[in-house]
């Protein structure tokens, strides 16, 4: 028995469905169950997130939780499919310190809102930069520049004037 | 402190005194080098992606250099009535795509370097540049 | 940043008026002279008459060609070749151009080495504001020459030419370090052929 | 007795920021009370440009991740592009990357240790890493015509075969390497200066490290037995004798360690590799079958698809690389190009500890715990 | 047989035949004085463009001993084997704009490279670089050299002050800090010299060393006293500022420290200082623990040629010192700054305490 099967067994409430990520088993996690399906991924001794994906699907969107087991040596990969209009998910800050970054810059790219996360703000892009990169409507042709205020911080602005020297 | 007290010697500095004394005096294998660039070169790899060739003849101008080009480096050009890439090598990645999908085998990457030059429009390297002739350079 | 002391704008060469040659040059430097320019420079010095401080402009090109400090900037990829430029297999010391100075301050050369993205972008030019005149550029690589393999993306400026003055364009991705060299070389012949009585207002 | 608070911004352009970052730093005289990394300063949008480009064009962009080792990231791009189309890769195109692999991580390594002690102030080791690096990078030129960025490893292959001579200087390489890393040893490893900057700086316990998501040699530095090759191994690395090294006294002294132990096992996984490298092909087509073992450009063109389309999926893949576990998520909507490239990079989620790390030591306490977990920005930004 | 400097040139002009001529042309026209000063001006005149050309020669020679060690060429395009490369550097320097920043305080930024580089050159006044090469045997010359070697933390803190820059004045507040901390063990072994000399004159502290036990081991200071010596190696590369305590510019930490924001020759100015500072410690280290410019072959070397030997003797015992000091660069890291403290007050003050006991009980004893 792998071990989403063995989630789906402890969490019945919370699986959807379960499958396969190529080699790697997954489940499917309703929205409002992920903190709890979490807390028993760490329980079952999934002790290390490997990584946190977005992607925007048009219609929705899909959160990915890679998880992995030292002591046993097992994957476990978790999905969890968001509202496109109103995207927001649980946020693990709390059962893993090394999800901080991984939401911020899901949050960045993707535009996915973590609720309960400590600091969401723009990790990668400067505050303020207009539109989230990895979606599909992202207007690659709108030209953003970027000066430098006061205390070093980044102020965006769809004007370049200051710091090109021709166009 | 206490931790001082204990490698009062300094042992291990003077281990690397006298690691960096043999290569001062090039004792044991430890010699200068530097390849004095302009001078002496070193040995290039037949291999190397350097600037980009085209052979004239094998040259059909398909243009799949073109659309397989990983950001649009490449143009295809008219040259003396036939079509032939005209590479921005100022935006090139040196990748040898192009070279790995030339269906005629035209496209070579030579062992040239020595490309800086002082404006950017320079950079681009029309087939007057890119040419070369099989027949006579063999 | 802002800056005090008195400014002097030397005498530059606007190299952006520099049409494709008519030969076929083999080396820049044999574009450079197809191209006029160092007539134009010797033009300009005979229009000042004075051949003393002509002679002063040398001495002080040689002294400022033989010296460029680089401002220790590196930014992505082209970084990682500059250091090995700086290393013991091609050693840039050999030009005298080892000192790689922390502080912009001290330094004559900034070689914009790797991909200026567009919240690095004023970091640079504040960079490039901040260093003494004379001063010269060497943009290296594709992504500072023009954005080069993320001229699609987003968040990378088309080129450090866009807000700062480039002498010497240097492309590869990233050049090996005999181009680097090469690269050198030839802002050195640059500098060679410039005028720079200003600094006493001697050529103007 | 009431102190102002000194806030220092190290960075963007700092010497010993290995690159772009910056550090947001609350001072306390010279002690860190806060120590805030500011990334995003070499985001170049790899991930979006992974959209917009076809499976075959985006490895070049792999090599300008983690551009210090490019190969580990070709291959874990192209591991996980195999993964999703199920293309079956020739031993000897396996024992080919295995090489380049490893001596990627000799060479990535050699530079983390030098630029550790330039930021140390010693500019000695930084100058003989990258003396023996550019011995590795002549290889690395002989194989694939390039120094740092390579596009050498193919779905199904690898662009090119091994070129006459190669592996003749690989073994020069690999006794000369021997040699250069007792000196290194011996200008090191006991120096008490270095031993006073290293030892219980910049510790973080195992638990902590699991916790942050760190990988590769911090994670082994504390004391955490796992390195990929060998607990979920891929490519021929089963088939090899080699232990992953592991030290735990969790500081940054340990972690250096586990460097220099690291290119030792990286020179013995070589030399075997080297004696046992089969005769076979080197590409093996989706398309047109097994192709016949070449080594010209004119082969390879032949045997190449241009245009490749994997099927509906996603994957999750993931390499160590020698900052760490480097994986690519991979999502397909069977079109020429990747609908989601995801890079999970290892400088990103190691960098996510420093925080913790340096909080209430000094400056140079900083630039010395950061020497050590090793980042790359390209890495780290994307 | 000469005392110093200005006498040496009276006797070379005696010798040549024109001191008394001129003399008597001043004398005539009653500004005798003026002979002197002009004299003393060609004396110091000649010690400053040494000094100049040696600290020139001293930034050559370390570039290449890091070239050497890390297994390169150093400077080779400018002149023979680079050798004009320091003067190419002066010559930009000169021609580079000097640039004050808004926010700083611009006197008090114009003047601290001045009051760093002049105590540079004032402490070789002292200094004897050979019998009767000295500019003047101050009685309390050692008093002299600890002193004026004490003024430049106050242009350091100046500079770093005055430029308003929070770097530099992290990499001021460290050197000032580091300065203080070693000048005390500094003066402490040199007064253990003093002990064995009874006199504070750097040439009464030479001519001590001038013998030899057993006819082979010259009497140097360094076997009388291996501890001191070593104590006051450290704390005079501690002094100059040099890795491994490199702190007021550590360039990783600090970007360039207290000199951040000089260029031009201003920069130029801390530059030469910091060399100056390296020939002038390295030879007071050679007077005090290696006999200065004694060797036991000087009895033997006839007495008109014994000046220029005993240069020679001195500048060979400098360089080597100056070259541990290069090559001791380019084998160690920096120490951390709390822990160059550690081991200045804890362990080098009380090390020189004891030290200085030693020397009592050998002054007691009777052995020297």
């Amino acid at each position: 028995m792998n071990a989403a099967e063995e989630l789906k067994q402890k969490l019945p409430a919370a699986v959807v469905s379960t499958g396969m990520q190529v080699n790697k088993p997954m489940a499917v996690i309703k929205k409002e169950e992920l903190l709890n399906a979490a807390r028993k991924v760490k329980e079952m001794g999934f002790d290390h997130l490997s990584v946190i994906t977005g992607t925007d699907y048009k219609d929705h969107f899909e959160v990915v939780y890679n998880f992995f087991s030292y002591n046993n040596k097992h994957n476990l990969v978790l999905k969890v499919i968001a509202d496109h209009d109103k995207p927001e998910v649980d946020s693990l800050t709390s059962l893993w310190k090394g999800a901080d970054w991984l939401e911020r810059e899901t949050y960045d790219l993707v535009g996915i809102k973590f609720r309960g996360h400590p600091n969401l703000i723009r990790i990668l892009l400067p505050d303020g930069w207009n539109g989230h990169p990895l979606r599909k409507d992202y207007d690659m042709n709108t030209e953003q520049f970027v000066t430098v205020g006061e205390n070093g911080d980044d102020i965006v602005s769809p004007d370049g004037t200051n710091l090109l020297r021709r166009k | 402190m206490a931790w001082i007290s204990k490698n009062w010697t300094m042992s291990g500095i003077i281990k690397g005194l006298i690691v960096t004394l043999k290569h001062v005096l090039h004792i044991g294998n430890r010699p200068t080098v530097t390849v004095q660039y302009p001078y002496e070169r070193m040995k290039l790899s037949p291999r190397f992606r350097g600037l980009h060739a085209v052979d004239e003849n094998a040259c059909i101008g398909c243009g799949i250099c073109e659309v397989n080009c990983p950001n649009s480096t490449i143009t295809i050009v008219k040259h003396n009535t036939r079509w032939y890439p005209q590479v921005n090598i100022g935006m090139c990645l040196f990748c040898g795509i192009c070279v790995d999908v030339c269906p005629m085998n035209a496209m070579k990457m030579t062992g040239n370097y020595e490309l800086a030059d002082y404006t950017r429009e320079s950079l681009v390297y029309g087939p007057d540049r890119l040419l070369f002739n099989k027949e006579v350079k063999q | 940043m802002e800056e005090g002391g008195f400014r002097v704008d030397p005498v530059t060469i606007d190299t952006t008026k520099i049409k494709t040659a008519k030969k076929k040059p083999v080396t820049a430097l044999e574009k450079l002279e197809d191209t006029g320019l160092i007539n134009t420079v010797l033009a300009a010095r005979e229009r000042e008459g004075l051949i003393l401080f002509s002679t002063i402009d040398q001495i002080f090109n040689w002294a400022r060609l033989s010296s460029l400090w680089p401002v220790s900037s590196g930014l992505a990829c082209c970084a990682i070749e500059m250091m090995a430029t700086a290393m013991a297999h091609h050693d840039i010391a050999r030009f005298g151009m080892e000192i790689f100075r922390a502080s912009p301050r001290q330094a004559d050369l900034m070689f914009v080495a790797g991909t200026v993205t567009k919240r690095m972008a004023p970091r640079v030019k504040q960079l490039y504001e901040m260093m003494p005149d004379p001063k010269w550029v060497i943009a290296v690589g594709s992504c500072a020459s023009t954005g080069g393999p993320y001229i699609e993306s987003y968040s990378v400026l088309k080129g450090v030419d866009l807000i700062i003055p480039v002498d010497v364009y240097i492309p590869g991705c990233p050049p090996r370090p005999e181009a680097w060299l090469y690269g050198i070389i030839q802002l050195r012949e640059k500098i060679k052929n410039e005028g720079y009585g200003a600094k006493w207002g001697l050529n103007k | 007795m009431e102190t102002d608070e000194l806030i220092i911004n190290m960075g963007p352009v700092h010497p010993s920021t290995h690159g772009v970052l910056r550090f947001k730093l609350r001072m306390d005289g010279e002690i860190i009370k806060e120590c805030t990394p500011v990334l995003g300063y070499l985001h170049r949008g790899t991930e979006k440009l992974g959209e917009m480009k076809t499976y075959l064009q985006f490895i070049p962009y792999t090599d300008r991740l983690d551009y210090m080792s490019a190969f580990p990231n070709n291959y874990a791009y192209v591991k996980a592009v195999e993964e999703l189309a199920g293309i079956e890769v020739p031993l000897r195109a396996e024992y080919i990357r295995v090489i380049t692999m490893e001596l990627n991580r000799i060479v990535n390594h050699l530079v983390s240790i030098g630029s550790l002690l330039l930021d140390l102030g010693a500019s000695t080791m930084i100058m003989w890493g990258f003396r023996e690096r550019e011995n590795a990078l002549q290889l690395f030129e002989k194989l694939c015509g390039a120094r740092m960025t390579f596009n050498y490893i193919k779905p199904g292959g690898v662009r090119e075969d091994i070129p006459e001579g190669f592996i003749p200087q690989l073994n020069e390489f690999l006794k000369d390497m021997e040699k250069r890393i007792e000196d290194y040893e011996q200008l090191i490893n006991s120096n008490e200066i270095f031993l006073m900057r290293m030892k219980n700086i910049g510790v973080i316990s195992a638990e902590d490290a699991i916790n942050y998501g760190m990988t590769g040699p911090t994670l082994r530095g504390s004391g955490v037995d796992y390195d990929l090759r060998k607990y979920e191994p891929y490519s021929i690395y089963p088939d090899l004798d080699f232990k992953a090294c592991v030290r735990d006294e969790c500081d940054s002294y340990a972690r250096y360690i586990v460097r220099i132990e690291e290119m030792k096992e990286s020179l013995h996984i070589l030399r075997q590799v080297v004696d046992t490298i089969p005769e076979a092909k080197i590409v093996s087509n989706p398309k047109y079958g097994v192709a016949p073992m070449t080594g010209t450009p004119s082969a390879v063109s032949t045997y190449f698809p241009r245009i490749f389309t994997p099927p509906t999926g996603e994957v999750y893949s993931r390499i160590e690389a020698p900052k760490g576990e480097l994986g690519f998520y991979i999502a397909s909507d069977g079109t020429t190009k990747p609908y989601r490239v995801k890079i999970r990079s290892p400088s990103f989620c190691n960098l996510t500890a420093i925080p913790k790390m340096v909080q209430g030591l000094k400056i140079p306490d900083l630039i010395a715990a950061f020497g050590t977990i090793d980042v790359v920005l390209g890495d780290v930004d994307r | 047989m000469t005392a110093n400097a200005y006498e040496l040139i009276v006797y070379i002009l005696t010798l040549l035949g024109v001191y008394e001529p001129i003399l008597n042309v001043f004398q005539v026209l009653g500004i005798e004085y003026i002979f002197k000063i002009l004299i003393v001006l060609v004396e110091v005149g000649i010690l400053f463009v040494f000094v100049l050309l040696t600290v020139m020669f001293l930034t050559w020679m370390e570039r290449k001993v890091v070239a050497m060690v890390q297994a390169r060429y150093g400077p080779m395009v400018t002149g023979p084997r680079g050798l004009l490369q320091p003067v190419m550097d002066g010559v930009k320097l000169i021609g580079k704009e000097d640039i004050i920043p808004a926010k700083a305080d611009r006197w008090i930024f114009t003047l601290a490279p001045f009051i760093v580089f002049i105590p540079a050159l004032l402490v070789f006044i002292p200094l004897p670089f050979g019998q009767s090469l000295i500019i003047s045997d101050l009685r309390v010359g050692l008093l002299y050299i600890i002193a004026i070697s004490a003024v430049s933390p106050i242009a350091i803190l100046l500079a770093g002050w005055a430029s308003n820059n929070k770097y530099s004045l992290m990499g001021a507040m460290r050197a000032v800090a580091q300065d203080i901390s070693y000048t005390i063990p500094l003066a402490l072994t040199a007064i253990a010299i003093v002990l064995f000399t009874g006199s504070l004159s750097t040439v009464d502290i030479v001519n001590a060393q001038s013998g030899t036990w057993f006819g082979i081991i010259p009497k140097w200071f360094i076997f009388l006293q291996p501890l001191g010596f070593i104590l006051f190696l450290i704390a005079s590369i501690a002094e100059m500022g040099r890795i491994p305590f490199d702190f007021q510019e550590s360039e990783s930490e600090l970007v360039a420290g207290f000199f951040t924001e000089y260029s031009g020759m201003k920069f130029a100015m801390f530059f030469l200082a910091e060399y100056a500072h390296l020939f002038a410690v390295s030879g007071i280290v050679v007077t005090l623990f290696l006999g200065g410019w004694t060797f036991p072959i000087l009895p033997f070397v006839p007495a008109m040629l014994v000046p220029l030997v005993s240069l020679g003797i001195f500048l060979v015992k400098t360089y080597a010192v100056i070259f541990f000091a290069m090559w001791l660069r380019d084998t160690v890291p920096r120490v951390r700054i709390d822990q160059l403290l550690n081991i200045g007050w804890k362990i080098m003050v009380p090390l020189a305490l004891l030290n200085l006991l030693l020397a009592g009980f050998l002054v007691t004893a009777g052995v020297f």
